[in-house]
């Protein structure tokens, strides 16, 4: 129906539009993904240090995949037709057609299409979601979705505005500023905070879970290579946030074994006088130096309490002051 | 174009434009009357998803302790305060479509007194509960609750006063062709669309005080 | 038909007029109320709130020990507002309520004062809303600037860090209120009425009410820096916000004062269009902005409610000492998550939707083709809309809560993706064996699906879980929000104001300044926002003013667009005030050859708008026929004939007559 | 008007809105407490002597009740800051007053000193390397760099003692206080270094982290490491 009207411009036949578009898109589309995926892929990150990171990677790269096709569709397609039917070129004025306002075939391909891209995206990211144990990301208090390795050592993030420190259970609760763990063993990490929302991400390692109040937010991952590792909070905190990182270290087992041991006897007096361990504390909502709320609001609850109720003295110092 | 059929469409006359925008006036009451219902269940909504939030995360074993609430002695005399002004002003609107504005308008005002005082007692109450504002979930919503309650019944008591005033108002100018109740006068025909949007509200008021209340003193 | 179907109903009375009952004197044009009152006003009531707010609360125990009065904060701050609008005048009509007078008729003001009073018009009040958005994206802008400034090095430091997050969270905050207005207040306030064939705003005072609210939540949101800045970036996360300096007072007023604003827009926009349709705008024949806008509409009005009773909750926290937010006091810091992001989510396509909205109504005019699935694109609209209420955990993937929801909020996710796909649709179709002109608008229409595609494709790396372990939090999200909000809604902005500003000033824009302006704001944008996405996935978290030396290369190659960016916005301010104020010439009355209603009527536009209510034939996308089907007959002479190789072509009015309407009934029936 | 008038009106807002912005990101925005210079006319090699006092409340300015430290500069007056200039690579013996009462502390972990030279802290002479927080007067403050991964708890003075400091900042040396020595390294590479107090002190806020926890010259501050 539209050709008839095409050809008044140059006198040659209207070319085929639609197959050439489709050619560029399909040659294109044909160099930019292997491009991508073995030039570019093994790099994007965060690396393969852990299972969740090389997880993380591939979803990433897979994702791209499918993204770059539909880019370079629409830039070509915008292309294509801005350069062909720009007014400039002095063609002819368009004219109604049956389906320049709607075109049924069209319309349904292009929704079947997304729907099914979209779907499969879906299926896709729960199946990378479920399989690796929650890819890495915070599961909350009682994962669902859990590591297949019996060994598991769970190592317990806590957040304080404004540092992360570490503790180990299994090596009697001895709490470190510094992140040790073992290559090829699979971690629990256990996030918490003693005030507001913080976020652990740990970036090498694929990990990243929000440190919440009272909160034992867990996540898993299996380490595949020694390196060092970058933690930062990922959470507004307040006026440290962008200082609030430090770094951690994957070690051999052995190493690791050795580091705990000699961490845990030379840390021995100053664990003593840490709260016993529990998978989340209450800390004061009141502050060291005199209270938010006032001091006869109710107790708290029985969990384990990071910081003493004890602010009479320091309450009655401020005032004096 | 005047000679069209009436199958044709074709311009309004003048006179027709009044009418349309007349019944555009009365369609926007209408519809901004429910809107404006589904904008204030969502504040509601807000609350009891906070109200139900914090009773099930029930953090540090602080929902709610030594089963404190607030004083259902002044709590239930709000709610029924509140409930019976919604019906009474319904059951004055139903008189008023049988043409009784007298009717309503005596309703109306003690609705409009009920309102204020469960307002005001809903202020009140807030001086006197056993429990500081920041000691449990349960307080904090309750707080929550009493601040959002008194605005609700404050804007169904505002828009049910301006209502009545306009009808003593309106009641000389349209007293020939049946007062407020029956008038055809435009003004008379956008105060009815807007009293029976007020009537939902008020009604909507009443729901919401039920609901809140079996959450906050019965279901504790 | 509908037409008879309304004759027969009760008119009031016949030939005559609407009576405007026992009218309110109108004031005086000298002595009545303007901006000048309400500031004065504005400024006696934070005095008073203040005073009060000192005089009871500063003996609380932690009020005294913290030297921080949050009472008298919030107390000032929301009397002030009272004082604005009372002393705007928005209030007198409310408290003439109260004793039972009928509203004042809306007459016709003149003079440059009408921009500075409470106008009923919504043409002025249009105006008004160009000038304080304007303000609002400036004032962000330069906050913008300020902490690109501080992100040159990675380890020295231009500002303080606290300095540093009260200007990001400043910087968002106003940013993201300007972006739930920028349409919805300027163009849609002026066009809606004049696109769907009405002489007003269904509400006229709601509609001064959501600009003037929108006025004051833009001074109290400013007053954040003096009251010592906030540190909890845009979203306001508690428990961080409970212990925030006096600048979160601000934020939690200003959001709820910005909060009722944006639902009265709403509320008005979604009953305008439902009940001031023109005989014969059926649903069918809507513009494609007046479906964007009832989606928003719908948002605006649904999802801003959960927002203000969070602030609320905010409010009680920090000042009554409530503790919905403290863990230890039986709250949740989960609670506020869930509160804000089931406003925020819909809240972003509040801020995508109109956008999608101007480049439909832009596109077909510059490419003289009818909008290509129109149908598709609506239910799109409204699929966005609709599913904008079930996805807000995707913001929350890592932070512990319902982990077993992930799929499913991952799922909901990702199907918005096909609605928005539907707009792409639509402009793929439309763009296809058309005859495209590059004016400054399409460029700009053009450039938004240029940005938005990689804003939305980046969106979908966000809703996968596993990928998102990376890119939450990161610069990423930054980059790909950027690329939605500023790529798309700003960019349809400026198009749209291009666009229109020919009808609503009367003026037209110096061409080869509007050029400059949009190819620097549309290359240096990219070039900001594009590194960011790379540094994002580097491993640079949002908001931190510390970074990692190996990225300073890519964030000061951002910083130097961004400045770029910056300047390109200049040129548009130094065009804005030369064309419309300085040296103004005047706008032929339909220039880009459009067949939108809003086109047909004279320049200026009278203050009614349609000396008579049109009767709409057609949708306003019959381009490309031989004799172009008008879209109305408006009764009088059409101003301008539409398209612009269509030839003769009787005058609109003529044409009436002879057009065979489908039997859909007229558009108000409710 | 002419149209020469309207530019100039223009020209003149667009001017005073320059000026403005000009105006709130120099003289608002930027404006922070002074910086302490102990590294000009440094002796390479010579290490760097620095006092230091911690105050219950300044008793003046903006916060008055808002806990601090002090920096005593090179000539030897107090001056209320957090910001110090140090050579780079360069051993930093502290002299800290201490005039606050203690409190336990949140993270008892922060009790351990550390990152000091021999990690530990001279208390009034004594040298200790980790302070029970439980017992006795508590920990006032800690003097942290987390990112050296330096952290010193400061013992607190018994709130209820006759001579507790209640006056305006600086407080004499009759009021009673604990004497805090240590020393620690500046790194090598140029920077600014965060430096802060890791006990909740912040009276009347939440989890005691708010107001001087948050604001630069209070409990916060930069070691601008110049070379």
């Amino acid at each position: 129906m539209s050709r008839q009207h095409a050809s008044t411009a140059n006198g040659a036949s209207e070319p085929r539009h639609a197959r050439r578009v489709v050619a560029m898109w399909l040659v294109a589309s044909a160099i930019v993904d292997p491009l991508f995926y073995f030039v570019a892929g093994p790099h994007m990150p965060p690396g393969d240090m852990t299972s969740s990171a090389a997880g993380a990677q591939f979803d990433f790269n897979v994702l791209t995949m499918a993204a770059l096709p539909v880019i370079v569709g629409v830039w070509i397609y915008g292309a294509y037709t801005l350069l062909t039917w720009r007014a400039g070129r002095g063609g002819p004025d368009p004219v109604m057609t049956p389906t320049s306002r709607s075109n049924i075939r069209i319309q349904t391909a292009w929704i079947g299409t997304t729907t099914v891209v979209v779907l499969s995206a879906f299926v896709f990211g729960t199946v990378e979601l479920v399989v690796p144990a929650g890819a890495g990301g915070g599961e909350g208090p009682q994962p669902i979705w859990t590591p297949t390795s019996k060994t598991v050592l769970p190592v317990q993030v806590i957040g304080q505005q404004w540092k992360f420190t570490y503790r180990y259970p299994t090596y009697g609760g001895f709490e470190s500023d510094k992140l040790v763990i073992p290559n090829d063993t699979t971690i629990a990490f256990h996030v918490t905070s003693l005030d507001v929302i913080h976020d652990f991400w740990a970036y090498q390692l694929g990990v990243k879970a929000d440190a919440n109040p009272g909160t034992d937010n867990v996540a898993f991952t299996t380490t595949r290579a020694v390196g060092k590792v970058t933690v930062r909070c990922d959470e507004l905190c307040g006026i440290w946030h962008g200082a609030m990182y430090n770094y951690g270290e994957v070690v051999p087992k052995a190493q690791f074994q050795q580091w705990a041991t000699s961490t845990e006897a030379s840390l021995a007096s100053a664990t003593k006088l840490l709260p016993p361990f529990a998978w989340s504390y209450t800390p004061s909502a009141n502050g060291a130096g005199g209270s938010f709320y006032p001091d006869n609001v109710d107790a708290f609850s029985k969990t384990e309490v990071y910081g003493a109720g004890a602010v009479s003295a320091k309450t009655a110092a401020s005032k004096s002051s | 174009m005047s000679d069209a059929s009436t199958s044709t469409p074709r311009l309004l006359d003048r006179a027709e434009e009044a009418a349309y925008e007349l019944r555009a006036q009365e369609g926007s009451i209408w519809t901004g009357s429910r809107l404006l219902i589904g904008i204030v269940a969502f504040v509601f909504a807000s609350l009891a998803f906070a109200y139900f939030y914090l009773r099930s995360s029930n953090n540090s074993d602080l929902w709610r302790p030594h089963g404190v609430t607030a004083p259902t002695m002044i709590g239930a005399p709000i709610f029924a305060i509140v409930v019976a002004s919604a019906l009474l002003n319904m059951f004055g609107t139903l008189r008023m479509r049988k043409g009784q504005s007298v009717d309503w308008e005596v309703s109306g005002w003690i609705a409009v007194g009920g309102l204020l005082l469960a307002t005001a007692m809903q202020i009140w109450e807030l001086t006197r509960l056993p429990f500081f504002p920041g000691s449990s979930g349960y307080s904090s919503t309750f707080i929550g609750w009493a601040a959002l309650n008194a605005t609700l019944l404050l804007t169904s008591a505002y828009w049910l006063e301006t209502l009545l005033a306009r009808a003593i108002r309106m009641r000389r100018a349209v007293s020939e062709d049946g007062g407020p109740a029956r008038s055809a006068a435009p003004p008379a025909r956008l105060f009815r669309a807007s009293l029976e949007g007020c009537s939902q509200y008020v009604l909507f008021a009443a729901f919401v005080n039920l609901l809140f209340w079996v959450l906050f003193y019965v279901l504790v | 038909m509908a037409i008879s179907a309304h004759e027969s109903v009760d008119v009031g009375r016949p030939g005559g007029t609407p009576p405007p009952g026992a009218a309110v004197s109108q004031r005086s044009a000298w002595l009545g109320q303007h901006m000048g009152t309400a500031a004065l006003a504005a400024v006696v009531g934070y005095t008073i709130g203040h005073y009060v707010g000192s005089s009871f609360a500063n003996g609380y125990e932690h009020v005294a020990a913290s030297g921080q009065n949050d009472v008298a904060n919030v107390l000032a701050l929301t009397l002030a507002v009272v004082g604005w609008l009372l002393g705007s005048g928005a209030l007198n009509y409310p408290m003439a309520k109260l004793v039972g007078r009928e509203p004042a008729p809306e007459i016709e003001e003149k003079g440059v004062g009408r921009y500075f009073r409470y106008s009923l018009d919504h043409k002025v009040v249009a105006m008004q809303y160009v000038i304080a958005v304007l303000l609002f994206l400036f004032t962000g802008g330069l906050l913008a600037m300020a902490v690109r400034t501080e992100l040159l090095s990675p380890t020295t430091h231009y500002f303080g860090p606290g300095t540093y997050i009260a200007i990001v969270s400043e910087h968002g905050t106003v940013m993201m209120m300007m972006a739930t207005s920028v349409i919805t207040g300027p163009i849609a306030g002026w066009l809606l009425p004049l696109m769907i064939g009405s002489r007003r705003m269904a509400f006229p005072r709601v509609e001064a009410f959501s600009l003037w609210t929108f006025i004051a939540g833009y001074m109290v949101i400013l007053t954040a820096l003096p009251f010592g800045g906030f540190p909890t970036g845009w979203t306001g996360y508690a428990p961080l916000q409970t212990q925030a300096a006096g600048g979160m007072d601000s934020y939690l007023v200003g959001f709820v004062v910005v909060g009722s604003g944006m639902i009265a827009a709403g509320f008005n926009i979604a009953v305008t269009i439902i009940n001031y349709r023109a005989p014969g705008m059926t649903w069918s024949r809507l513009p494609i902005f007046v479906w964007s806008l009832l989606a928003v509409a719908s948002l605006l009005a649904l999802a801003t409610p959960t927002l203000a009773t969070g602030c609320l909750f905010g409010i009680l926290d920090r000042t009554a000492q409530t503790s919905f937010f403290v863990d230890q006091h039986g709250g949740s810091s989960f609670l506020w998550e869930n509160l804000f992001w089931f406003f925020g989510h819909p809240e972003v396509y509040i801020m995508a939707l109109p956008g999608f909205g101007i480049v439909g109504e832009i596109l077909p005019v510059f490419t003289r083709k009818p909008l290509f699935g129109y149908r598709v694109g609506a239910a799109g609209m409204l699929g966005v809309a609709l599913l904008s209420f079930f996805v807000w955990q995707h913001h929350l993937f890592q932070s512990g809560i319902n982990p077993d929801m992930r799929p499913l909020f991952m799922l909901t996710t990702e199907l918005i993706s096909i609605p928005t796909g539907f707009i792409y649709l639509t402009a793929m179709g439309t763009l296809w064996k058309s005859k495209i002109r590059f004016e400054v608008p399409m460029l700009f229409a053009l450039a938004l699906y240029f940005n938005f595609l990689l804003g939305g494709i980046s969106g979908v790396y966000l809703s996968d879980v596993p990928v998102n372990v990376t890119v939450h939090g990161s610069f990423f999200v930054m980059a790909h929000f950027h690329y939605t909000i500023m790529g798309g809604l700003i960019f349809a902005f400026f198009g749209g104001l291009y666009f229109w500003l020919p009808k609503m000033t009367g003026k037209v824009m110096n061409k080869k300044l509007s050029l400059i302006h949009f190819w620097m704001m549309f290359i240096f944008f990219n070039a900001t926002f594009f590194p960011l996405f790379i540094v994002g996935l580097l491993g640079q978290p949002r908001r931190v003013f510390e970074y990692a030396q190996r990225l300073q290369g890519l964030n000061d190659f951002s910083t130097i667009s961004a400045y770029l960016l910056a300047s390109s916005f200049i040129v548009f301010t130094i065009n804005f005030a030369w064309s419309i104020f300085i040296d103004p010439k005047p706008a032929a009355s339909n220039p880009w050859d459009s067949l939108g209603l809003e086109w047909q009527v004279p320049t200026p536009v009278p203050f009614d708008n349609f000396e008579r209510i049109p009767l709409i034939l057609a949708d306003p996308y019959h381009y490309g026929e031989p004799v172009p089907t008008p879209v109305a007959d408006l009764g009088v002479p059409a101003v301008a004939l539409a398209g612009s190789g269509a030839g003769g072509g009787s005058g609109p009015s003529g044409l009436s007559g002879a057009v065979v309407v489908d039997g859909e009934g007229r558009a108000s029936d409710v | 008007m002419t149209r020469s008038a309207r530019l100039g009106i223009f020209s003149s807002l667009f001017a005073v809105a320059i000026g403005l912005v000009v105006f709130v990101s120099m003289a608002f925005l930027r404006s922070e407490p002074p910086t302490v210079d102990f590294a000009t006319g440094h002796a390479a090699g010579q290490p760097v002597d620095m006092t230091l006092q911690t105050v219950g409340a300044v008793g003046y300015g903006a916060h008055p009740t808002w806990v601090s430290y002090l920096t005593k500069a090179p000539d030897g007056h107090w001056s209320h800051t957090t910001l110090w200039d140090l050579p780079a690579d360069t051993r930093i013996n502290v002299t800290l007053d201490e005039y606050d009462s203690g409190s336990p502390l949140r993270n008892p972990q922060l009790g351990r000193v550390y990152g000091t030279a021999g990690n530990v802290e001279s208390i009034n002479g004594k040298d200790v390397s980790l302070v029970n927080a439980t017992v006795g007067n508590g920990v006032a403050h800690t003097f942290s760099i987390p990112t050296l991964g330096v952290n010193v708890p400061l013992y607190g003075v018994n709130g209820e003692a006759k001579s507790f400091c209640s006056q305006p900042a600086p407080c004499p040396l009759t009021a009673e206080h604990n004497v805090i020595t240590f020393s620690f390294v500046t790194p090598k590479q140029t920077g600014q270094y965060p430096w802060q107090c890791f006990v909740p002190c912040g009276a009347g806020f939440l989890y005691g982290n708010g107001g001087p926890m948050q604001t630069i010259g209070y409990m916060d501050g930069f070691l601008k490491v110049v070379s």
